[in-house]
């Protein structure tokens, strides 16, 4: 991965020279960042603003919205919810996809083929489709999940298994793997050894960003958690929605907390990751 | 400083003691560094290096390569010469452990390695594309192999650094790979295989991916610190010059089948039939009949060849670039239908006896390159004519 | 797209070799399939019977199910919403990321890296978290849009910019954009004309999937339809959302049809791009 | 039947004339064709094809290349030669109309293209990567040139079958790139460049990305067609031997700089200075007191350059390899430390006089050979010595 980031792009000088006498990216990239933000600044105001109100600026500021958020045991509950379920779900899939796309690229070029059609049926099968599916499939019998948080775990692992399985694939295409493995094994490493200290670590950028993805669309996720366990499991994005009849401010205040921690969670998985690799390299 | 320090040094004269010492061979002796520099011909006597019986390889229908035998003594430099897809990559994998075999035996020392996992066959090797850890710094790149044996930190470091340096990179252990250029790269993936101290170095076209410059100054230095372990050394390669300048002998490959094994220079100037002699150098391919005429006699092989720099050229009967070779043929009429200069060289194509023969000479001076339509006379070195089999 | 696909993926004769001999594979695919499969299996199953109560297979098959909902005016209005919306949002998303991917990977490459980076935010951000900022935002002075169905349009083109804006700029990367602009303009063909003779056609497997999936991911989205426009404009998912406590048998033909429309939309895209570069070829 | 044709027979003399031939080009005449086989020296009396005046392109502060004066006559094959990174590929898309110029003019024929947009200006391009469209066949990438100037489609089909013809792919016309080998798919961006006509044709490296074998048919091909429809060609190249063989003339390129332009023996055998004698071939660089007992006299030039084929060595009084030349130098005793055989070349280094020479001699026989330690007699050829400003 930083491999390829530091590759310094193969430019024609015109370009960059180009490039460097005007710039109209900037006002694109100016552009799409308000289209993206804006909402968010928005919400941050909202939810530090003690009255907001037909004016274009709050009336005043307050952390008071997030202080009645955090000592609410309800919202906490439903949080731990959410992070149990969508940690269950990676792991899975981490475990299942990992071995999988691997063997996919070093050994059965026809099985990568293979699970790259098979990926896309989920995104074929919209959310409310198949939880209608499954809600049947799991409704009886021997796997009468429906109503119990269990139900959650394989339902969101279906969901991210095609966006992990893409994700590694192309990080693996990245890396000669076949290379890396055949080196380290010649020096002396076990295939399972040099896998986890000569593929894995380079496999970090990838696999992150998919995880970091999977992780903050799964605990935002409404349709399936209301559908399949509904208010017997409450978690945030069920909470979030049964609070909407609240003041506006509060659901801002716990939008904003959403946010802050999945950014939180992203800068800690990135940090880990360098760390790792620092220490693998002594 | 590399290399086969621990194998003792009037090294297994029975089979038994080399498959102890090769087995011992993980366990590094701590203070095999020190009896460095000249061990160049220490096992000269302690039989092969490597021998390879009746290796095989099939894929699907199709041989990859069958019937290689070879025997390839210690410290030996060697070649595997030939055009892409005569399977000579693979044979290396082959050797490395990393692809199955279908037949044969692979001898290191008197140890049979072929059912040995790679990571336990003792053999280092560089690729093509360096193939270097990418989240690692150089140092740790190079101390990988250490670790995997466990070797103590302050050793590791301490050979790490002793590599490094005699591949010149002491200075970039702290960079990562992609800081790298392509040559600097390769030292590295060099100095990565040599740190261990492999039984075998295989090469499988390490200086295929580097610009010409480079790939000069590389492979002298290759040479030289090969020469300096007594390195027995496996190195592939598609490039001619390469395998001239490099090696103790070339296995010229063609087809998956080693053609002639010889040194550089008798495969150049030997060449056993018609297709070893295609691959080498420009040889003028004649059939008896057509260079009866030059040769004086008429051949009893089917096909002669004669190499454009062993023709001599004569102008109103006097000689160009001197003196004529003991055994000349006779002096055949010929016209010169035009000049290429390749540098160093002047190449003409000459119209003689009815065939068209490439004849190379020194490009000394302009004054004496001979312009089109000039009347020559066309000798043969009778000691250089190749007669091949068909 | 087509040149990377036919080209044989370079794997060593061991790999090809022991593939031919044993397939683990199979399993793999299998398992996987099976996974995927059965929630629109079991789905199938209920829209087409009469009857499935507690036995492993339906009672009896029929259509009536299909044939009632196909009649119901009000699930055809939804589907025309629902559709109109989908694709008027992928219409500006193309209209707008094409040319930008394109600037961004010949011109400006610094514009890539900002758009990789801004392109993550909506994905840190889930949707109910930014329908409530979106709420905030549209819902006063000139943009007071909510509650009408054109809250949806610009919503769903940045809920789809990222993908698009990935999918796009991998295909372009897969393709050398600027020796192809070159040769062409070189041949005589003005850059306009180049990008849509060269370019344009070499991206279609890239473009034609991200659309495919954007646009089936839009038909089945509920979060934002439901909660910046609700019953006002009952998209498609609102509609099933609220039929939720009609028959599983009626609901389950709905999730079909919707499965097998998207499936047929595909399959035309798919002929339509063959066809168009078969002309453009001749 | 390529190239040129639209130019009424005895072109241009006014530069009015010339102008309204080129601006008449794109819509190409019908029975263009007909007048087909050897054009070579059609236009030798109408000036320049090319004419570069003070070009200069900069990329932020640094020059990528400056004050670039040229005139390519009709007909002319011209090579850029020089390192990586020496600007030669830039000046060429530069010429293309790919990238924009910081200064000068671009004449061709008396046209100033210099502010034209690429697809008017009647230039072909072969690129290092092919470029070829993957989405379409080859009959159609061949045709796409002539579809953007509206050909009729019979004249269209006739003119893609003839050029295919003329690189010998014609029975691949229904395949797409992607089946195509690296070679056939630049024999198609050749024919593709070469069936619009292009008044100038500029080859990148083209044969860079091929394997040996098929680069130095495809060269020779190149040449062929090249010389047989008499375009004026420009071709960039990193490797002196190509340079060496197609050009007739050769810009030798180094640091944004033409070092000099020369005929391909000009450029090697005269080298204007150190950095052009460093390119070309393996000068030994001896400075004026290093080189004085060589030359008998003390040069007034800062350094010598001495090409390794112009010395000559004997053996106890007997010259090696014949004749010396007219005005040499005094002999003077040297030893040889090693020799490399290069397979028709023997390279020895002898320590002479303090300095190290490089001696190239013909590897016309084993028995020739000179071994290590081998006492010597080194003579230069005076006329051949170079004497270079520093």
């Amino acid at each position: 991965m930083a491999h390829a980031d530091t590759m310094p792009a193969h430019k024609s000088p015109t370009a960059a020279s180009l490039s460097a006498t005007f710039n109209p990216y900037s006002w694109v990239v100016g552009g799409v960042f308000a289209v993206l933000a804006l909402p968010l600044v928005a919400t941050l105001g909202y939810a530090l603003a003690t009255r907001w109100g037909a004016t274009l600026t709050p009336d005043g500021l307050t952390l008071a919205w997030f202080i009645e958020l955090w000592t609410t045991p309800r919202f906490l509950a439903a949080f731990a919810r959410s992070l149990f379920i969508a940690v269950g779900a990676l792991a899975l899939s981490l475990a299942l996809v990992l071995p999988v796309a691997l063997l996919a690229h070093t050994r059965y070029p026809r099985l990568d083929r293979w699970m790259n059609t098979l990926i896309l049926m989920p995104f074929a099968v919209p959310p409310v489709v198949s939880s209608v599916g499954l809600l049947q499939l799991y409704a009886g019998g021997p796997l009468a999940l429906v109503g119990t948080p269990w139900i959650l775990i394989p339902t969101y692992f279906t969901i991210v298994l095609p966006f992990m399985y893409r994700a590694i694939a192309n990080s693996l295409r990245a890396v000669d793997v076949q290379s890396l493995m055949d080196a380290a094994q010649l020096l002396g490493a076990g295939p399972v050894k040099a896998f986890f200290l000569v593929v894995l670590p380079n496999l970090r950028g990838g696999v992150q960003i998919a995880v970091f993805l999977s992780f903050s669309f799964l605990v935002g996720e409404f349709v399936f958690a209301n559908m399949l366990v509904g208010t017997r499991f409450e978690t945030l994005q069920v909470y979030l929605n049964n609070m909407r009849g609240a003041s506006g401010h509060f659901t801002s205040a716990l939008v904003i907390t959403l946010f802050v921690f999945t950014l939180i969670l992203t800068w800690l998985g990135n940090r880990q990751a360098e760390h790792t690799i620092t220490e693998a390299a002594r | 400083m590399m290399a086969a320090t621990t194998r003792p040094p009037s090294s297994a004269t029975t089979p038994k003691a080399s498959q102890a010492a090769y087995r011992q061979q993980p366990a590094i002796a701590s203070g095999a560094t020190a009896a460095s520099a000249s061990r160049h011909t220490d096992h000269a006597s302690s039989g092969n290096a490597i021998s390879l019986k009746g290796l095989a390889k099939r894929f699907g229908d199709t041989d990859v390569f069958a019937n290689i035998d070879a025997d390839i003594a210690h410290g030996e430099f060697i070649t595997l010469l030939g055009p892409s897809g005569c399977g000579k990559s693979t044979l290396l994998r082959a050797i490395a452990g990393l692809t199955s075999l279908n037949a044969g035996q692979i001898l290191v020392g008197d140890t049979d390695i072929t059912h040995l996992p790679p990571q336990r066959r003792g053999v280092g090797m560089v690729f093509q594309h360096y193939a270097l850890f990418p989240n690692m710094k150089v140092a740790d790149n190079v101390a990988f192999g250490l670790r995997m044996q466990k070797v103590p930190s302050d050793e590791r470091a301490r050979r790490v650094d002793e590599v490094l340096r005699l591949v010149e990179m002491q200075d970039q252990a702290h960079k990562f790979p992609h800081q790298l250029s392509g040559g600097q790269c390769q030292r590295v993936a060099l100095a990565r295989s040599l740190v261990v101290e492999p039984r075998v170095l295989l090469m499988d076209e390490p200086l295929s991916a580097l610009d010409a410059r480079i790939r000069k100054h590389l492979r002298d230095q290759i040479r030289e610190i090969q020469t300096s372990l007594g390195l027995t050394t496996l190195f592939v390669t598609h490039d001619q010059e390469e395998a001239m300048l490099m090696s103790d002998r070339v296995f010229l490959m063609h087809q998956g089948r080693i053609l002639q094994q010889d040194s550089a220079e008798a495969i150049y100037t030997r060449p056993r039939d018609e297709n070893a002699a295609g691959f080498m150098g420009h040889y003028c391919l004649l059939d008896a009949v057509e260079a009866a005429p030059l040769l004086g006699y008429r051949s009893k092989a089917g096909r002669v060849a004669l190499r454009p720099e062993a023709l001599y050229l004569s102008v109103a009967g006097m000689p160009l670039g001197g003196e004529h070779p003991e055994r000349v043929g006779p002096g055949v009429h010929g016209v010169v239908r035009r000049h290429r200069l390749l540098g160093n060289i002047v190449r003409y194509d000459i119209d003689c006896a009815g065939v068209s023969l490439t004849v190379d000479t020194l490009n000394r001076s302009a004054r004496t390159l001979l312009p089109q339509g000039q009347q020559v006379t066309v000798h043969v070195d009778l000691d250089e004519v190749q007669e091949l089999d068909t």
